[in-house]
C-alpha cells in the first residue's frame, strides 16, 4: 500500500465491506511451538469457501456477500501478531479481524484495533482480563473461549458435588492463562469447604512434570485439578498412573482430546477423568450420531485437503466460523460499529457442535464472551459422558 | 629404473597457478634435494605428491599413478611426509605421536621401531608422555622425523627438515637418513635451505624458481657449480 | 580465477571516486527520509524494524564477525533493553526518550559484567553457553513476573510524536530509528576500521601474537562486548516504540537465530552487510509464513546452510564482486590483489578515493 | 662475565637474571642469564629445548617465572602484563610465526604501530581528526616497509596465503612497525636460502644503523649468527654456558661438543 | 522419604536420557572437534521415523532396528554433505552456524512432515512399573538407564583401548598430518556420525514413550544435555552419562526442595551448571587440561 491513508469506505461505510464481499482478518499461531492451531483458520477456510461457492451469507440488509478471510501467522508471537493486524487493517482493509487466537497475541493488538475501531470477534480465548479490557471500553465481543473464571467456576462446584470438604492439589503452566486459573480457583474455594493444598508449576519449555507430580501426591490431596494443556496433561496422568495416585483428576476444556491428550497417556491413565465442554468432542467416533456432528464429519470429508475430522481445533474452527455467519446473516448496516453491536447482542445460538442444551452468545455488550453454560463430563471407557449442563448466573 | 617420477604437474591454490609442468624423477634409493628460493613452491609440490593441494599432470610411484587418489590412500602406498613447520600433534603425548605414526604396522613392530628412534633422539624418550605441543621447535621437528620414519615409507617427502634444528642435530639426521638409505634403500626427497648438508648427503639434485625446474643433475656438479654455490652454499 | 573462490574470500571494499560516493550517499539519504511521508503506516513499521535489527546486528557483528567472540544470548539484552522501556514508561512514566541512555548504560554494564567471565572461554564453549542463555532467557523473563507480568507481557503505549513536528506516530517512530541507525553505523564502522578494527581481528586470529604488540584481548573483548549488549539494549527500546508490547514468547532460541542470521546473511565483519541482514529477517518469515507451517522457520535454516556454503562472505561480498566486476575494466588489477602497485601508487588512490555509500 | 656490561651508564637494553622455569617437572631455565647492550645485536644459540624460546616467552610475559629477574631499559618487565611489555619498545618474533592469517599482510604490518599510537574505542568511535591523520602516516609507513622487505606484492594478499618465508619476513617487518627499541628474533632465518639469509642479516643490520635498537637473535643457522651478531650468549639446558664473540663461542670446545657439533 | 527416594530415582531416570544424548554429542566431538547443536534434533527425527514403520504395522523393535539403520546412514550423509566440504578450512563458527541451520531444517522439516501435534509412542517393553522400595519407576525409564550405560561403556573402550581412539584424537588436533599418516580422516568423521544419530535415534525411541513424539520432543532437553557433557568434561563418555545423571538428579532435587526454583525455573539450573564449570573447572570432571605452547 503506498498511499499514505487507509482509504475510507464508500458512503458512509467503513473499509472492507462492498455490496459483494466483506473482509475479515486474523493473526493466529500457525508455525513455532503452538502450530497446532493453524487448523483452526484452515477449517474457517474452508467452511467460507463452500459459502462463497453457494454465492455467499445473506446478510441482514439482503444483499449475498462473498467473505474474503485473511489469515496471518505470527508463530504466537505477539509482536509479530501486532505487525500482521496493523498489516490487515491498513493494507488488507478487513472489516473485521475475526477468530483472533491465543491470549497473549490477541491482548497486544487490542489497543489498535480499538484505536482503528476495528472489532475483535470470536476470538478463541478466555482470559478475565479481556473482561477488563472491555470495561475499559475495547471493540471485542462474543469470544469463543470460556471466561477461565466461569469455567472454574463450573469445576468448583463439580469438586463439591463430590465432595464439599476436598483438598486440592493444582498444576499450572507458569503463564497468564495458568496462573490466572490459580489465583480464580483460590478464590473461588475461599468460602466453601474445599482447600489448594498443593499447587506445582511448569515451564511450557520443561522437559516433563514428572517431579512435579510426584510433589503433589506427596501432599495427599483428594482432587487433581489439572490446568496444563497438551503433552504435559498427557505426561501427567501417566505419571500419576505409574506412581499409582489414584484420586479425582479434573482437566480444562482445553485438554480435554481423546486422541491426541488422553489416549496416549494409556487407556486406564483417563480413565475416571473429568472436565467441562461445550461442543463435542470430535477427536472420538463416541458422538458421530449426533446430527450436528455428522454434518461435521461430511464438511471435513468434503473438505479432507484442510480438514482432519478427528481434530478438536479444526472443530472448534468450524464452530467459531458458523458463529460469524450468523452474526452476519443478523448484521443489516456496513460500519464496524454495527458488526460488533449485532456481535454482542447474539444471544441462544445453535451450532453444530454445540452440545444439546447448551447455546452460544451473551447478549451482552458487557460480557465479552460468547460461553454461557457449559457440560460437566467424565471420561468413561474410552469416551465423555456428558452429565448436567451448569450456566453462568449473574 | 625411475621410482618416483612427475610429468606436466601443474598445482594451484584456489586462485593462480603455483607449479607449471614440474618434472622430476628420482631412481630407487635416491636421495634427492630440492632446491629453491623462498616462495619458489617447494612446499606446494611437496603437498602436490600426497594429494594436499588441487593438480593437474601425472605423478608416478612405482609405476602407480597418485594423482587423484585421496591422501591418506597416497600415504598407504608408502610415501611419508613431514610437513614444513612441525606437524606434530600437539595434544597427543610423544609416544602417542609416534604411535598415530605407526598406525597400520602391527603394535609389536611399532614398538620396537619407537624404542629404536628414542635411542636416536633420547629428547624424546625423556618426554615420551609429554604432549607435543609443550615441545620445543627442535624437538618438534625431531618428533616428526621419527614419526615420518616409523611409518617404514618407501618414499620419504621431507619440506625443511633443518627447520629449527641445531647445527649438530641437523648434521646427525642426514648422516641417519643416509644409513637408513643404504641399510633399507628407502628413496628420499627433500626440499633444503641448508644446501651443504643437503648435498652432502644427496646423490641427486633439483633447482625450483617460480614453479619450474630450473635445473636438475648429480648432487656433486651442482656442489661445484658457482651459481648455486652463490644462492645456496656460500 | 572464477567467481566462486572469490565468493568464498574475504573481499575487501570496494572502492570509488569521493564525487561518486557523496553524491550516493546524499541520494540514498534522501530516499530515506523522504519515504515515511508516503509509506502507509505499517510499512513504515516494518521499515522500523529493519532498522531496529541493523542497530543489533551492527553491535554483533563487531562482537562476532571481528573480534570473533560468538554469543547467541545477546536476546536477553535485547529483551532487558525492551522491558526496561515498558516498565518504565507505563509504571514510572518515564520519558520514553530518557529511557535509551539509561538502557544503553545498564546493558552496557550487564554485559561488562558477564563478558569478563565468559569471554574467556573458547569459541564452542562461549556458543554454548550464550545459546543456552537464549534457551532461557524466557523463563528469566517470567521468574520476574512481578516486574514483567510473565506470559501476558506488558502493552505500552508510547513514543507519541511532539504536536509540534506534525508527524504521525510511525513516521516519528521511523526518524527516531533512522537517526539511532545511523548514529551505531558510523560509530561502528569507525571502529570496525583503523587502529581499533585491526586491533580486534588481531584478537580474533590469535591472541597471544596480538598481546605481544600490545592489544589487551581481554579488555578490548570485554568492551567490545560490553557495546554490543548495550546496541543490544538500546534496539530492544526502540523495538518497543515500534510494537508497543513486550512479551517473554519474543525473546526466545527464535531471536537468537534471528540476530545470527543478521550477520550471516550480510556477511561477517562487513558492516554494510548488517541492512540485508536485517532486511531478510524482518521481510523474508512474512512471505514463507503463507506457505507451511514450518516454513519461516525452514528458511531461517536454509538460510544459514546456504550462506555458509555457496556465499560466507554474505550479500555483501556478493555485492563487492559484482562492483569489482564493474569497476575491472576501469582498473586493472582492482579485482583481488593489487600486485605490482607500489606503495606509492596505493597510497595516493586510497586519497583520491573514499569507499561506497553502503560500502565503507 | 654473564653481567651486562656494567661500563655503560645507561641501563642494558635487556637484563635477564637466574631466571627459572618449569612445566610441571620439566626445567626449561634453570638460572640462565642474558645481557644485552643497547644497540648490540646479542646472539642466542643453544641446543634444541635448551630455553631459547621460553627465554622470549618469559620477556614476552606469556610465561610465568619461578624466580630471576628481567628488566628491559632498566624497567622491571616482571611487573608488567604481556601487552605492557610492547609499550616498553619490545618487538618480537615467533619461531613458527604468528602473523594473523585473515588480515592483509598490509593490516597485519599496521598492527605493528599499535602500542606507538593513540587512540581507544571512544577517540576513534568520536573519529577525531587526529586519528585520520595517524592512520594516514602509519600506511604509509607501512608501505615503505614492505618495500623494504619486498613483500608490497603481497601488500592487499591475505596473510595465511604466504610462503613460510615470506610469512618469518612480514613478522619481521610487523616488528619493525613497532619501532622497537629491543627487537627479539626467533630463528629469522627459517625458510631462507643462503643467499637470501645474507640479504636479511645486511637489512637488520641496516635498520640498526639507521634507528638504532639493540637485537637478541636466536638462530640456529651460524652464517646468519657470524655476520650480524657482537656477541653470542650459548644456552644448555636453561643455563649460560658461555658468551662471547662469535669466534670465540665457536671455537669453545663445550657448545662444540653440545651444539655445533662437527659439521663446521 | 519416599518422596526424596521417588525424586532421586526420577532424577536418575531423566539424567540417563541427557546422559545419553551428551553420549552422542561426546562421540560426535572427539571425531570431528565440533559440538552438533542438531544431534538432539537428529535424533527426533529418527524417532518419528521408527514411529512411522509402527503406523505402517511393524512391532516397535524392529521399527526400531530400521530406524537406527537409516539414522546411520542419515547421520552420515550429513556430516558428508554439509560438514566435511567446509571441515579443514572452516572456523569453529562456520561450523556452529551450520549445526544451528540443521537443527532449524531438522526440526521444522519433521514439522513439515509429521506437523506440530503430538503422538504416543508403542514401548518397548510394555507393563506394570518396577518397584524400588516405596518408590517405583516406569520400565521406559529403566530401558533407556540401562542403554545409556551400555552405549557409555562400549564408547570408552574405543575410544580409550582402540587405535581408532587414538586414530580420532589425532585426526581433531591436525587433520591434515593425520592423513599423511595414512588414517583416512574423513571416513572416520563419517562414521562417527552416522554411529552418533544411531545412538540418537535408540534414545529418542526409548524416550518417546514419555516424552510424546512431536518435533520439539528433544528440544528442551538440549541444554541438559550440554550441561551433561561440559560438565564430563565434553570427550569422556562415562563422564558424560554420570555428569548427565547429576544434572538430572539436582535438577530434581532443587525443583522440589529449593523454593527459588520451583517447577518452572528447572532449566536455569542447567545454566548455572555449564558456566559455574567453565569457570571453575573448565577441563570437567574427567577431562584433561591442555598445555597452552606459543
Ligand atoms: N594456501 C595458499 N593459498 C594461496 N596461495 C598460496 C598458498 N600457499 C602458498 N601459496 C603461494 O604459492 C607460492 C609458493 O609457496 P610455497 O610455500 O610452495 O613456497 P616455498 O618454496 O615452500 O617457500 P619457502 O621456502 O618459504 O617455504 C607462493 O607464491 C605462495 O604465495
Ligand atoms: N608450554 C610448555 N609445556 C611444557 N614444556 C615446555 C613448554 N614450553 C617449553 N617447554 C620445554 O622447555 C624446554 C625449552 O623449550 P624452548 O622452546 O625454549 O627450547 P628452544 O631453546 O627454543 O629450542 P628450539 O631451538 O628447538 O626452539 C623444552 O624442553 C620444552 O619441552
Ligand atoms: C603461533 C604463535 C603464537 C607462534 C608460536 N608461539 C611459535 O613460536 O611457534
Ligand atoms: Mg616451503
Ligand atoms: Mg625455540
Amino acid at each position: 500500500g503506498n498511499s499514505r491513508e487507509a482509504a475510507g469506505g464508500v458512503d458512509g461505510c467503513d473499509p472492507g465491506i462492498t455490496d459483494d464481499t466483506i473482509k475479515l482478518g486474523a493473526s493466529t499461531m500457525q508455525s513455532g511451538a503452538a502450530a497446532a492451531y493453524k487448523a483452526m483458520p484452515q477449517a474457517s477456510l474452508a467452511l467460507f469457501d463452500e459459502v462463497n461457492e453457494a454465492g455467499g451469507v445473506t446478510m441482514g440488509d439482503g444483499k449475498k456477500r462473498k467473505i474474503e478471510f485473511v489469515s496471518l501467522d505470527d508463530a504466537y508471537d505477539p509482536a509479530r501478531a501486532v505487525k500482521n493486524t496493523r498489516q490487515l487493517v491498513e493494507k488488507d482493509q478487513v472489516f473485521a479481524i475475526f477468530q483472533a487466537a491465543g491470549t497473549s497475541p490477541t491482548l497486544a493488538i487490542m489497543d489498535y484495533t480499538t484505536k482503528a475501531g476495528v472489532p475483535i470477534v470470536f476470538a478463541a480465548t478466555g482470559s478475565d482480563e479481556f473482561q477488563k479490557k472491555r470495561d475499559e471500553g475495547a471493540t471485542i465481543a462474543a469470544f469463543m473461549l470460556p471466561q477461565v473464571g466461569f469455567e472454574n467456576e463450573v469445576m468448583v462446584r463439580s469438586i463439591e458435588q463430590i465432595d464439599p470438604d476436598a483438598t486440592i492439589a493444582v498444576l499450572y503452566p507458569n503463564d497468564g492463562l495458568g496462573k490466572g486459573s490459580l489465583a480464580g480457583l483460590k478464590d473461588l474455594v475461599k468460602d466453601t469447604g474445599l482447600k489448594v493444598v498443593a499447587e506445582e508449576s511448569y515451564e511450557q519449555t520443561s522437559t516433563s512434570v514428572d517431579s512435579q507430580i510426584v510433589n503433589l501426591k506427596s501432599s495427599g490431596a483428594d482432587v487433581f485439578v489439572n490446568f496444563g494443556t497438551g503433552t504435559f496433561v498427557t505426561q501427567a496422568l501417566k505419571k500419576a498412573n505409574e506412581i499409582d495416585w489414584d484420586v479425582e483428576k479434573f482437566v480444562i476444556s482445553a485438554s480435554t482430546d481423546v486422541s491426541t491428550v488422553l489416549a496416549p497417556a494409556g487407556e486406564d491413565a483417563a480413565e475416571g477423568v473429568r472436565s467441562v465442554a461445550w461442543v463435542y468432542d470430535v477427536s472420538s467416533d463416541a458422538n458421530n450420531d449426533m446430527p450436528g456432528v455428522e454434518n461435521w464429519r461430511e464438511f471435513a470429508e468434503r473438505n479432507k485437503d484442510r480438514v482432519d475430522t478427528h481434530n478438536s481445533i479444526a472443530a472448534l474452527g468450524y464452530n467459531n466460523s458458523q458463529m460469524m455467519l450468523k452474526a452476519l446473516e443478523e448484521f443489516d448496516g456496513c460500519t464496524r460499529e454495527g458488526l460488533l453491536e449485532t456481535v454482542q447482542k447474539l444471544r441462544g445460538v445453535e451450532t453444530d457442535l454445540g452440545l444439546e442444551g447448551i447455546t452460544f452468545g451473551s447478549g451482552d455488550a458487557d460480557y465479552p464472551y460468547a460461553i454461557t453454560s457449559m457440560a460437566t463430563m467424565q471420561f468413561l471407557d474410552g469416551k465423555w459422558e456428558y452429565a448436567d449442563v451448569i450456566t453462568r448466573d449473574k | 629404473m625411475t621410482f618416483f617420477a612427475t610429468k606436466q604437474l601443474t598445482a594451484s591454490y584456489g586462485r593462480g597457478t603455483v607449479l607449471h609442468n614440474v618434472e622430476v624423477s628420482v631412481d630407487q634409493g635416491d636421495i634427492a634435494v630440492i632446491l629453491g628460493a623462498n616462495g619458489a613452491g617447494k612446499t606446494t609440490f611437496m603437498r602436490a605428491i600426497t594429494g594436499l593441494v588441487k593438480t593437474q599432470g601425472s605423478i608416478v610411484l612405482d609405476g602407480l599413478e597418485l594423482v587423484g587418489k585421496r591422501t591418506h590412500s597416497i600415504a598407504r602406498h608408502g610415501i611419508a611426509h613431514v610437513p614444513q613447520g612441525r606437524g606434530t600433534f600437539k595434544d597427543l603425548t610423544v609416544a602417542d605421536n609416534l604411535r598415530v605414526g605407526g598406525y597400520r604396522l602391527p603394535e609389536r613392530q611399532v614398538a620396537a621401531l619407537m624404542d629404536r628412534w628414542y635411542d636416536f633422539f633420547p629428547k624424546l624418550k625423556s618426554r615420551s608422555n609429554q604432549l607435543a605441543g609443550g615441545m620445543s621447535g627442535g624437538e618438534q621437528q625431531m618428533l616428526a622425523i621419527a614419526r615420518a620414519l616409523i611409518s617404514q615409507p618407501r618414499l620419504l617427502l621431507l619440506d625443511e627438515p633443518s627447520l629449527g634444528l641445531a647445527p649438530k642435530v641437523t648434521a646427525e639426521v642426514f648422516s641417519v637418513l643416509t644409513e637408513i638409505n643404504a641399510e633399507t634403500g628407502i628413496t628420499v626427497l627433500v626440499v633444503e635451505q641448508n644446501a651443504k648438508v643437503a648435498l652432502a648427503a644427496a646423490s641427486k639434485g633439483f633447482v625450483m624458481e617460480t614453479g619450474r625446474i630450473v635445473r636438475s643433475g648429480p648432487a656433486e656438479s651442482m656442489r661445484n657449480d658457482d651459481e648455486i654455490r652463490r644462492a645456496y652454499l656460500g | 580465477m572464477n567467481v566462486f573462490t572469490m565468493l568464498r574470500e574475504q573481499q575487501r571494499p570496494v572502492r570509488a571516486p569521493r564525487p561518486l560516493v557523496i553524491l550516493g550517499l546524499v541520494a540514498l539519504l534522501g530516499w530515506l527520509i523522504w519515504q515515511p511521508m508516503v509509506s502507509a503506516p505499517y510499512v513504515n513499521f516494518d521499515r522500523s524494524m529493519v532498522l531496529v535489527f541493523v542497530v543489533v546486528g551492527l553491535g554483533l557483528n563487531l562482537l562476532t564477525g571481528l573480534t570473533g567472540q560468538i554469543s547467541l544470548g545477546h536476546g536477553a539484552f535485547f529483551a532487558l533493553g525492551a522491558y526496561l522501556s515498558a516498565t518504565l514508561v507505563n509504571e514510572y512514566a518515564w520519558n520514553y526518550l530518557a529511557v535509551v541512555p539509561l538502557a544503553a548504560v545498564v546493558a552496557w554494564a550487564l554485559g561488562y559484567l558477564v563478558g569478563r567471565p565468559v569471554l574467556r572461554f573458547s569459541g564452542l564453549q562461549l556458543a554454548l553457553v550464550t545459546l543456552s542463555l537464549a534457551l532461557i532467557t524466557p523463563s528469566i523473563i517470567k521468574a520476574f513476573d512481578d516486574i514483567t507480568h510473565g506470559q501476558e507481557g506488558i502493552i505500552l503505549d508510547t513514543a507519541e510524536p511532539p504536536g509540534a513536528v506534525g508527524l504521525e506516530r510511525d513516521q516519528w517512530v521511523y526518524y527516531l530509528c533512522l537517526a539511532a541507525a545511523i548514529a551505531t553505523y558510523v560509530v561502528c564502522q569507525r571502529l570496525a576500521s583503523g587502529r581499533v578494527g585491526r586491533s580486534l581481528i588481531a584478537i580474533r586470529d590469535n591472541e597471544t601474537v596480538g598481546a605481544t604488540l600490545g592489544v589487551r584481548a581481554a579488555v578490548i573483548k570485554t568492551r567490545v562486548f560490553a557495546l554490543s549488549t548495550a546496541l543490544a539494549g538500546v534496539a530492544g527500546v526502540l523495538y518497543t516504540w515500534v510494537v508497543q508490547f513486550v512479551g517473554p514468547d519474543a525473546f526466545g532460541l527464535t531471536l537468537a537465530i534471528t540476530f545470527i542470521i543478521l550477520i550471516v546473511v550480510g556477511g561477517l565483519g562487513a558492516m554494510p552487510g548488517v541492512v540485508f541482514g536485517a532486511l531478510f529477517v524482518v521481510y523474508v518469515p512474512t512471505y514463507t509464513a503463507s506457505l507451511d507451517q514450518s516454513a519461516a522457520g525452514l528458511s531461517f535454516g536454509v538460510a544459514l546452510l546456504f550462506f555458509m556454503f555457496l556465499l560466507p562472505t554474505g550479500v555483501i561480498g556478493l555485492v563487492r564482486v559484482i562492483a569489482r566486476g564493474l569497476t575491472r575494466g576501469r582498473r586493472k588489477g582492482a579485482a583481488g590483489r593489487t600486485t605490482g602497485d607500489t606503495a606509492q601508487e596505493s597510497a595516493e588512490r586510497a586519497d583520491r578515493e573514499a569507499a561506497l555509500p553502503l560500502d565503507a | 662475565m654473564s653481567d651486562p656490561e656494567p661500563s655503560r651508564g645507561t641501563p642494558p637494553a635487556l637484563s635477564i637474571l637466574d631466571v627459572r622455569v618449569e612445566f610441571g617437572g620439566i626445567i626449561a631455565l634453570d638460572g640462565a642469564t642474558v645481557g644485552v647492550a643497547p644497540d648490540q645485536v646479542m646472539g642466542l644459540i643453544g641446543p634444541n629445548g635448551a630455553g631459547k624460546t621460553t627465554l622470549f616467552n618469559c620477556v614476552s610475559r606469556l610465561y610465568e617465572v619461578q624466580s630471576g629477574s628481567i628488566e628491559v631499559h632498566g624497567t622491571d618487565v616482571l611487573a608488567r602484563r604481556p601487552d605492557q611489555v610492547a609499550g616498553l619498545g619490545v618487538a618480537r618474533t615467533f619461531q613458527n610465526v604468528g602473523v594473523f592469517p585473515t588480515e592483509t599482510v598490509l593490516d597485519n604490518v599496521l598492527v605493528g604501530a599499535y602500542p606507538r599510537t593513540r587512540g581507544g574505542m571512544w577517540a576513534t568511535a568520536l573519529g577525531l581528526p587526529s586519528i585520520r591523520r595517524s592512520e594516514r602516516t602509519e600506511r604509509e609507513r607501512a608501505r615503505a616497509l614492505l618495500a623494504e622487505l619486498e613483500l608490497t606484492a603481497y601488500a592487499d594478499e591475505v596473510a595465511g596465503q604466504l610462503p613460510f618465508g615470506s610469512l618469518k619476513r612480514l613478522e619481521l617487518a610487523r616488528a619493525l612497525m613497532m619501532e622497537p627499541r629491543l627487537l627479539m628474533l626467533d630463528e629469522p632465518a627459517n625458510g631462507l636460502t643462503h643467499g637470501e639469509v645474507l640479504e636479511l642479516a645486511e637489512l637488520v643490520r641496516g635498520l640498526r644503523g639507521s634507528h638504532g635498537f639493540a637485537v637478541l637473535l636466536v638462530e640456529h643457522n651460524m652464517d646468519m649468527v657470524a655476520s650480524l651478531c657482537d656477541e653470542v650468549t650459548v644456552l644448555e639446558l636453561g643455563r649460560t654456558i658461555a658468551v662471547g664473540t662469535p669466534d670465540q663461542v665457536r671455537s669453545d670446545p663445550r657448545v662444540i661438543e653440545a651444539y655445533l657439533g662437527g659439521a663446521e | 522419604m519416599t518422596l526424596l527416594l521417588q525424586q532421586l530415582i526420577d532424577g536418575i531416570a531423566w539424567g540417563s536420557l541427557y546422559g545419553a544424548l551428551a553420549l552422542t554429542l561426546v562421540l560426535v566431538y572427539r571425531a570431528s572437534g565440533i559440538i552438533n547443536f542438531a544431534q538432539a534434533e537428529f535424533a527426533m527425527v529418527g524417532a518419528f521415523v521408527a514411529w512411522q514403520f509402527t503406523e505402517w504395522g511393524l512391532p516397535v523393535v524392529m521399527a526400531i532396528v530400521i530406524a537406527m539403520v537409516l539414522s546411520f546412514f542419515g547421520g552420515a550423509a550429513a556430516e558428508l554433505v554439509f560438514v566435511r566440504p567446509l571441515s579443514r578450512t572452516a572456523s569453529h563458527f562456520t561450523l556452529i552456524i551450520i549445526t544451528l541451520g540443521l537443527m532449524l531444517v531438522f526440526n521444522n522439516g519433521a514439522g513439515w512432515v509429521w506437523d506440530f501435534s503430538a503422538r504416543g509412542f508403542p514401548e518397548i517393553w510394555p507393563g506394570p512399573v518396577i518397584n524400588i522400595g516405596p518408590a517405583v519407576i516406569s520400565r521406559q525409564g529403566f530401558a533407556i538407564m540401562a542403554a545409556a550405560g551400555v552405549i557409555a561403556v562400549v564408547l570408552y573402550v574405543l575410544f580409550q583401548h582402540t587405535r581408532i581412539g587414538l586414530a580420532m584424537r589425532a585426526s581433531v588436533g591436525d587433520p591434515d598430518s593425520a592423513s599423511l599418516s595414512g588414517i583416512a580422516v574423513a571416513n572416520l568423521t563419517t562414521i562417527s556420525w552416522g554411529l552418533a544419530a544411531v545412538i540418537g535415534t535408540l534414545v529418542a525411541s526409548l524416550a518417546a514413550p514419555q516424552l510424546f513424539l512431536q518435533p520439539n520432543m528433544l528440544a528442551t532437553t538440549l541444554i541438559y544435555a550440554f550441561a551433561a557433557m561440559i560438565l564430563g568434561g565434553l570427550n569422556s563418555p562415562p563422564g558424560a552419562l554420570v555428569a548427565g545423571i547429576i544434572v538430572g538428579v539436582v535438577e530434581n532435587l532443587a525443583g522440589t526442595y529449593l523454593p527459588g526454583i520451583g517447577g518452572d525455573f528447572k532449566q536455569a539450573i542447567a545454566l548455572l551448571i555449564i558456566i559455574g564449570v567453565l569457570i571453575v573447572r573448565p577441563q570437567g570432571l574427567f577431562g584433561k587440561k591442555e598445555v597452552v605452547r606459543v
